[in-house]
């Protein structure tokens, strides 16, 4: 199993449930992050006192999935939050050894 | 729609029939300090609608614009203060011209001072241009509410001085400055027509020629913390008293029944209200019932000095389900995006409520009033309908032109960039809310 | 406790044997603009604590429970302004049946009107009862605090209206429409009985009715926003202002000395609650000087117009650790769940404040008053003390009979599964804030 | 600075030689119930002046940090309110010494009671008392934006008792108990040297003794809760219109010309304001736009009855761009951490207000007043600059005296660890914000 | 060394943590997030504008222990967690190859 | 690749984006996280009801680099966060399969 995690604009994430719910991929878990890469950062004056803003208002999406699921929920999430400019974000995967889900006990790929 | 502009055009050559008699000269009152006392309170209380109206309208916006909100709101106390000094105050109450609009006679508040205002129980005319210039402060925030979340700053300043000028000083005029609609004896006791359905009306045609916020067709745009919407419809409530009271001008029976009914009807909007929604999708909301309240006090504010305390209550179980209505189903079917429904309340608050007051109006309530049509006089209901339907007509067209104008020099609306980051971020370089004790975080995205 | 039932039987049988004597008829009096501004703007500010209370509480629950304390709070608005106008006023300040009940003269505000109240200081009628109604108001919004984060929406309302109406209704006509307690001079200047024991001793009872919120035992419940129950004791302490101080019913010294020692009780209140919790556990909270500031405003209710400032010092001094100890100790010892204390609070406040008023009045202070224990007359004290039990007796069992006949029809209480998801969720389907710019994000678990 | 010391010595030296005229014995005025009622009513307003302050300053400070500044304001709502009591009250307006203090024969109020004050225009004396007394909370309470974030909290209770008894009940007792200043004809309509020239430069004095924040040379603080602060910001304007207009102390004309400058110049403080900071760094913020606000209120204070609309609008075209440099550069400049800015914006904004008082003062505005600087009265201009520098010299060296007396016995500034962990943490043990229906959970690091 | 990541019920947490501590297990780290599995969407009404909420509060627990801890500390969570109904949350488990305690700089178990 | 994870204290988060960004490190994400370790509870009370206080406000910050840049980051996080004090926090790593910046669809180190 695979865990993917994509750090997307906030604004892409309404589409980006629907996309994946229609690809059947249901389970996911969301994060309030902040984060800084290439973007730019931006100045804010308080009282004219400037601040310089280097981290940005984002959200994690988290998917564990089977192994091959990856490659088209990868897909999927490009297709969706990709604008082309900085900022779009970026996506990691990572191993997962065990899924268990607590209402049942069941565990594995059945438990996805 | 046909027999109405009839109507109207009869009435505007009436109008321009009518010779333009000389106020008898009042004589000038001694100070009364109960009533100079009363009008003081209730300036301050209307005063603090505005910013009652930034925390009720600030709750309703996503997060990523609510500093937007709240600026304009402050913006329209600066801008509509200082033009009503300068020019809005002579421009509404100056000596008549025509029934069209106040003589420059007081332009910059020359000769407005301590003296009591002729004709008025004893209050300072200083005292009354402050009261006023409470309400052309409160209508203009109003309108913020249909543009929120996506107009450009530069461009609502510009909208405002204009709009505060070509179309609420002339409206206050009509209706209490001795203008036409007072002297065909149209009633509006403390701004049905004049502040409601004008900020109502305006608020719609803005929102039509701004367009619909990005992503509004996809999903429903949230209310990104209801408390502060409570908080804000608690402070409007109570604001109103002095709108409705003060507009007594006096602390007298009339205020004393004005505040009763304000109440009522503001409770029953909320019975009403919360009723339609429970009945229609199974839950009662705070959101309906602090809307509910807020449709109330719009529906009783032209009637509030002249109908019983059970006419209150019937109006107030009317408003409710008519404006949630409006809100939840109108709306979606037009297709417009009142983003905080500064119409749907507003405007058909206003409404119902100037038509209703030519239905319940009863001079056994308030002999210097008129009687309604249940007191067995119609002509007042046709006459309401007159006043509502040129005040649609008139500031639907100046508030149109005065965006295609301000349209021509500048955008009227932020860049899609700007919007999806969020006004508070693009306009005003600000955050609302800062979570850690760290600098360099934003919400920007 | 003996003695005291036997005194109340004694005061019972001596009641009944009154004749119901007729009051004087007073002269009509003349319409007066100050003491009516007066009365309105405290009207006003009355009317603002129910939004202010709801900000209080609202700040005390968990964040997922914030929007049913505010929708009780505008609920409680609603149905008890429009009881007040059927059915309310005219029970409380009718003319006084067996002193026990007004008549229904006034139903529907029937000739309640413009002209000044007989035997008033020039108050149009409409004005007094418009300043009563907001008395009625606050007083029902108390008791949400006792029920709060566990009552179902649809059993509060039957609630409210049936509590209204059986036990606030005659508790006012009792006390200041001319009933039995005000004929055998009980004091209480402005609902230390009528408004706090009352709701108290009636929160207590419905709390047990109810039974603990899931989880109460294992661990203490936090107030999810401070700042929100700051705010919420600002506004209170500016109405208590037109809460005490109107009370005087016209703008006079007796007015301007109710004012002052309201401001004094509640300073300190803070004071001596904080003082208390400093030495008790090593820290003085925000929270505790809230607490101790709404403690001392209920403490000076009963006695605002008839004590000196000294004494309004002392009665703070003592309200604070008194309430301290019932919140902190006496609670969890009994073991009832009263959420945010509104019997700790207003119940315990309010008897400390009945009984002090017994000891600390003076007619050196307000000649129209009587004089308490340390001016030598412990009858007064005794009269308190009967005022005291006879309204925790009236208030206790009468909403026990309410809930008792409400629970055989309906469940009092939500279901374990609502109440672990919150009740904005599953009462009223709403989210009270919401983080992101996106829709389809929710606090429910 | 030469020249205005000589100025001062010779003032001092004068004002020894003043024989110590006993005040003509007014006659005993009849209560007026209109006067009463407004002052009684403004005295309302300007308590909520102190909750305001609360809301404007807990949104600038850090989260962790909230709670502490709230606190900061509830204690001294308590500390001052009894201690006016027992001893302000009578210093300031106790029966002159020497012009420098007031007797003590109004000792715990005696004496203090329901008929009308002397000389008033009917007001009781009672309410006379409780309206001086909101000044004195206010005033003490704005100090803590300056020490914000890093004072100990005994350290401040102690602090503010011995400040408000020897730096403010010697100010209103020289400016409004007929002492020195007055006696010269200093004018002072509503406090700009009591209030706020007193607060500000106790304030910058004491941020100076305690030192900067940690951390405050590496990063800009920013506000954590930008509507609280606007929340604030709309109490501070309507308590305002109780402060100034009330400062009349009758429902007068004199009321009426106060209350609507009073607006005007803070409407004049957003405009100028914000558009300092749009041309300078090319965003025009909320918190510009609220900041400018106060600043015009705080500017209008001294002046409010005695300057004409048009004169408003000016001084509030001048205050915002200077205070706006006060606070982003010459702070930075001189850098001390004056955190919330309480001298940039009242200090410097007060100091403005006086200074201009004495330029556009006019009795053709205000007969009672005395003519300015425009009025062809240099002299006055003059009389206003002794009135601030003695004001400055006078409060910042008497505060530093107590900082000094007090930091020999006590800290007075919290440990880093404190600091970095929050006031509301180590101080309260509180937090603000708790964000799930958990407990166990806490902001602390 | 392992991670095992559970995301719960908010409501559950408190005990959870009880759970642990009497299990020995003191180290744990906690976020707000949102989620979303099989648990039914409910609808939501703002002024009769219906809003479909799918994503629900949920808490994630994360503890990084040794490999021989996994299987109590697992079995630990779903005696805790289950309620049985749909809504209970899963538990993901994953390798961690290293752990240092800044106060010491120690590393691997004896910086847990 | 490696994901480097450190809990550390709010306060550091300031100098520590500084210290990586002078390493050449500009790629992060933080997280609001509240966090019990060897931290000592400390005791709460509201209206003289005691609470416990067991979890404490963290600041968790991210890092995906190349294996190579592991240690001069952990190195960083150490120096910038080590007070010596308890409550320090800790730093965590973890395996990373890939990476794919959205905006351009390159992956691997080049997305990084
Ligand atoms: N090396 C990294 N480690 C952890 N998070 C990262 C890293 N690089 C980027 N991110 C996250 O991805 C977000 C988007 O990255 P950014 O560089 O702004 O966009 P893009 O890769 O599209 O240019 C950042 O805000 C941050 O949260
Ligand atoms: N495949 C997944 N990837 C990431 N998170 C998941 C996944 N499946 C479930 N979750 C998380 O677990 C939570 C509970 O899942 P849910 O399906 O509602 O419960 P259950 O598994 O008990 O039926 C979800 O809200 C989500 O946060
Ligand atoms: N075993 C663990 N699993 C997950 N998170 C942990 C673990 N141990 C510590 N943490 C996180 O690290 C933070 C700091 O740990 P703590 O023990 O207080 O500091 P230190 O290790 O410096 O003594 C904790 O608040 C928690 O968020």
């Amino acid at each position: 199993m695979k865990k993917i995690e994509a750090v997307i604009r906030p604004t892409k994430l309404e589409e980006l449930k629907k996309v994946l719910n229609d690809m059947g991929v249901r389970g996911l878990t969301v994060y309030n992050v902040m984060g800084r890469g290439l973007q730019q950062e931006i100045k804010h004056y308080y009282r004219g006192q400037e601040v310089s803003i280097d981290l940005f208002a984002k959200v994690k999406v988290e998917i564990i999935c089977p192994d091959h699921w990856q490659e088209s929920i990868v897909n999927g999430i490009i297709a969706t939050c990709q604008t082309g400019a900085i900022g779009d974000g970026k996506i990691f995967i990572y191993p997962v050894e065990e899924v268990i889900r607590i209402s049942t006990g069941e565990s594995g790929n059945a438990a996805l | 729609m046909r027999p109405l502009f009839i109507a109207v055009g009869w009435a505007v050559l009436f109008i321009l029939l009518i010779p333009e008699a000389a106020l008898a000269a009042a004589e000038p009152a001694a100070l009364d300090t109960g009533n100079t006392a009363f009008i003081l309170i209730c300036s301050a209380l209307v005063m603090l609608m505005t910013p009652g109206l930034a925390m009720f309208y600030g709750g309703m916006v996503r997060s990523k614009n609510v500093l937007s909100i709240l600026m304009q709101c402050l913006a329209v106390m600066a801008l509509v203060s200082v033009q009503w000094v300068l020019l809005g105050y002579t421009l509404s109450f100056g000596p008549d011209h025509s029934l069209l609009i106040g003589g420059l006679d007081f332009l910059g508040l020359k000769g407005v001072g301590m003296e009591p205002l002729a004709g008025s129980a004893g209050i300072p005319q200083a005292a009354f241009a402050g009261f006023q210039l409470m309400f052309a402060m409160i209508t203009a925030a109003l309108i913020s509410g249909a543009v929120a979340e996506r107009m450009r700053f530069s461009a609502f300043v510009v909208f405002t001085i204009l709009w505060t000028t070509l179309v609420y000083d002339p409206l206050a005029h009509w209706v209490w400055g001795g203008g036409w609609m007072a002297r065909l004896g149209i009633m509006d006791f403390a701004g049905g027509t004049v502040v409601h359905i004008s900020s109502g009306v305006s608020g719609l045609v803005a929102a039509l020629v701004l367009g619909k916020r990005l992503g509004k067709d996809q999903e429903t745009i949230r209310p990104h913390h209801l408390p502060m919407t409570m908080l804000g419809a608690g402070l409007l409530w109570f604001g109103w008293f002095g709108f409705n009271a003060g507009s007594a001008l006096a602390a007298d029976g009339v205020a004393a029944q004005a505040f009763l009914v304000t109440n009522l009807c503001a409770a029953a909007g909320i019975f009403s209200w919360v009723g339609a929604e429970w009945l229609h999708h199974g839950k009662p909301t705070l959101f309906g019932a602090a809307s509910g309240a807020i449709a109330g006090l719009v529906c009783i504010t032209p009637a509030a000095g002249f109908v019983s305390p059970m006419a209150a209550v019937i109006m107030g179980f009317l408003v409710g389900p008519i404006c949630y209505l409006a809100v939840s189903k109108v709306k979606d079917q037009f297709g417009y995006d009142d983003s905080l429904d500064a119409f749907g309340i507003h405007g058909i608050g206003g409404t119902l409520g100037a038509l209703l007051t030519g239905v319940f109006a009863s001079r056994s309530v308030n002999p210097a009033g008129f009687d309604g049509l249940l007191a067995g006089n119609p002509e007042q209901f046709m006459l309401q309908v007159l006043g509502v339907v040129a005040t649609y007509l008139f500031a639907g067209l100046v508030t149109y032109l005065i965006l295609t104008v301000i349209g021509r020099f500048t955008e009227l609306r932020v860049t899609a960039a700007e919007e999806e980051f969020g006004l508070d971020q693009s306009l005003h370089g600000e955050d609302a809310y800062v979570d850690t004790d760290l600098s360099g975080i934003s919400q920007a995205s």
